[in-house]
């Protein structure tokens, strides 16, 4: 039921709340979270942002991640879109998008899914600055905190 | 054995892909770790002990102890970073 | 800092955050709520959802609200809609959208705000059954509960 | 005093807005409240004991005991239930 993107373009929320609700009446409310690019990393200014990442793997394991938000949650829909490529300071990188009869659902459903999303979806982030150096960025130690919080994935 | 190498993996290997024939002993991604250290200075200083070096084997993510067999995919890459 | 509407057509996410990021570059994450008419309540269908509201009153209790999340968490922007009038099922009724340089606040604010949204302000739902009954929604103790979890409002 | 009335109370009153003039004794929301109910057949309704009705002063939240005056704006509403 989920929709996963991976995609060089940017997205546009409006739309996809449009194709998610489309003649559909049983929806009390949508969960959303947009992550962006900051225009700046340690104190640093940024130029760019490249996204990587692992083709044949991604929409595999973001289909597990939703399919798991689909277990914990009364779901009626869920989209997911990441983007990679070059992307710019204010640019969208991520959407998550999760629709239920109840906010509560829709609201844990959305933060579960970034968090798992941010740990368990192979991408990498490399930062450009404005000096002209290149980056990777590194994994947090709290987004592995985050995602632990909601317990171990289920979904095989 | 097709292996495939991401983010600053692929760059300090030069490639980020590869076919390679390894020996009967290498059939876990740990020994496949080792193996790999051994066959040049830029694969030693990527698979440097120091290092958290995540893998994935046709797919899915792996720990040191899974099994890899020959027709395998298998990537190696930082820890993952996006969202 | 917050931007805060009562109206009665309908909104656009995607202008919303448009506007909310517009030449910005230190935001990393929106967390969004939108909340929708469902076409039933108590197993029958709804034809329409009338939303009143004590004009004098609704733009400061929500000013409020938005001033308590903007306190209790380190936001770079909010916008808070609510519409009133006559809506039909799957119509649009609130949104919600907190900005910060890290999601969990994002994500966090934007749970705190619908859900004092919902308990500290003066909105009132009347469903108009399809079989042209009229009912007053009544209050959900679950939505006090879910308030009530943030603590007290602080704000004065 | 300025009294407005919303959601089924106003439709039970009949009117969503009215001006009183209470004696000395209705000096909160308590006592104004137990006032209301002797005005009449749909007052005695609408804030009969066992209703939940909320009440403003002035456009912010009001308790049983809070002060009314002279000039004050009171609003008398069920629980909200917007979002």
């Amino acid at each position: 039921m989920a929709s996963i993107r991976v995609q060089t373009a940017d997205f546009d929320v409006s739309a996809e709340l449009a194709a998610l609700g489309a003649g559909r009446q049983d929806i009390g409310g949508y969960g959303i979270f947009v992550g962006t690019v900051r225009g700046n990393a340690h104190g640093h200014a940024i130029s760019a942002m490249t996204l990587e990442h692992y083709p044949a793997m991604t929409e595999r394991a973001m289909a597990r991640i939703a399919a798991e938000a689909e277990r914990r949650w009364d779901l009626l829909g869920c989209t997911l879109i990441h983007r990679v490529g070059v992307l710019l300071p204010g640019e969208n990188i991520v959407l998550v998008l999760a629709a239920s009869a109840h906010r509560q659902a829709a609201l844990d459903a959305a933060a579960f899914l970034i968090d798992w999303l941010k740990t368990a979806a192979p991408f990498w982030k490399k930062e450009r600055f404005a000096s002209g150096e290149d980056n990777w960025v590194d994994a947090r130690e709290a987004d592995d905190a985050a995602a632990a919080r909601w317990g171990a994935l289920t979904a095989s | 054995m097709r292996i495939l190498y991401f983010a600053w993996l692929r760059e300090r290997i030069g490639t980020g892909e590869e076919e390679v024939a390894v020996p009967a002993e290498v059939n876990t991604v740990g020994t496949l770790v080792a193996w790999m250290r051994g066959r040049g200075p830029a694969y030693h200083a990527a698979f440097a002990v120091g290092n958290t070096v995540r893998c994935a084997v046709n797919q899915e993510f792996a720990d040191p102890d899974a099994v890899v067999r020959d027709g395998d995919e298998v990537a190696f890459f930082p820890p993952v970073t996006g969202g």
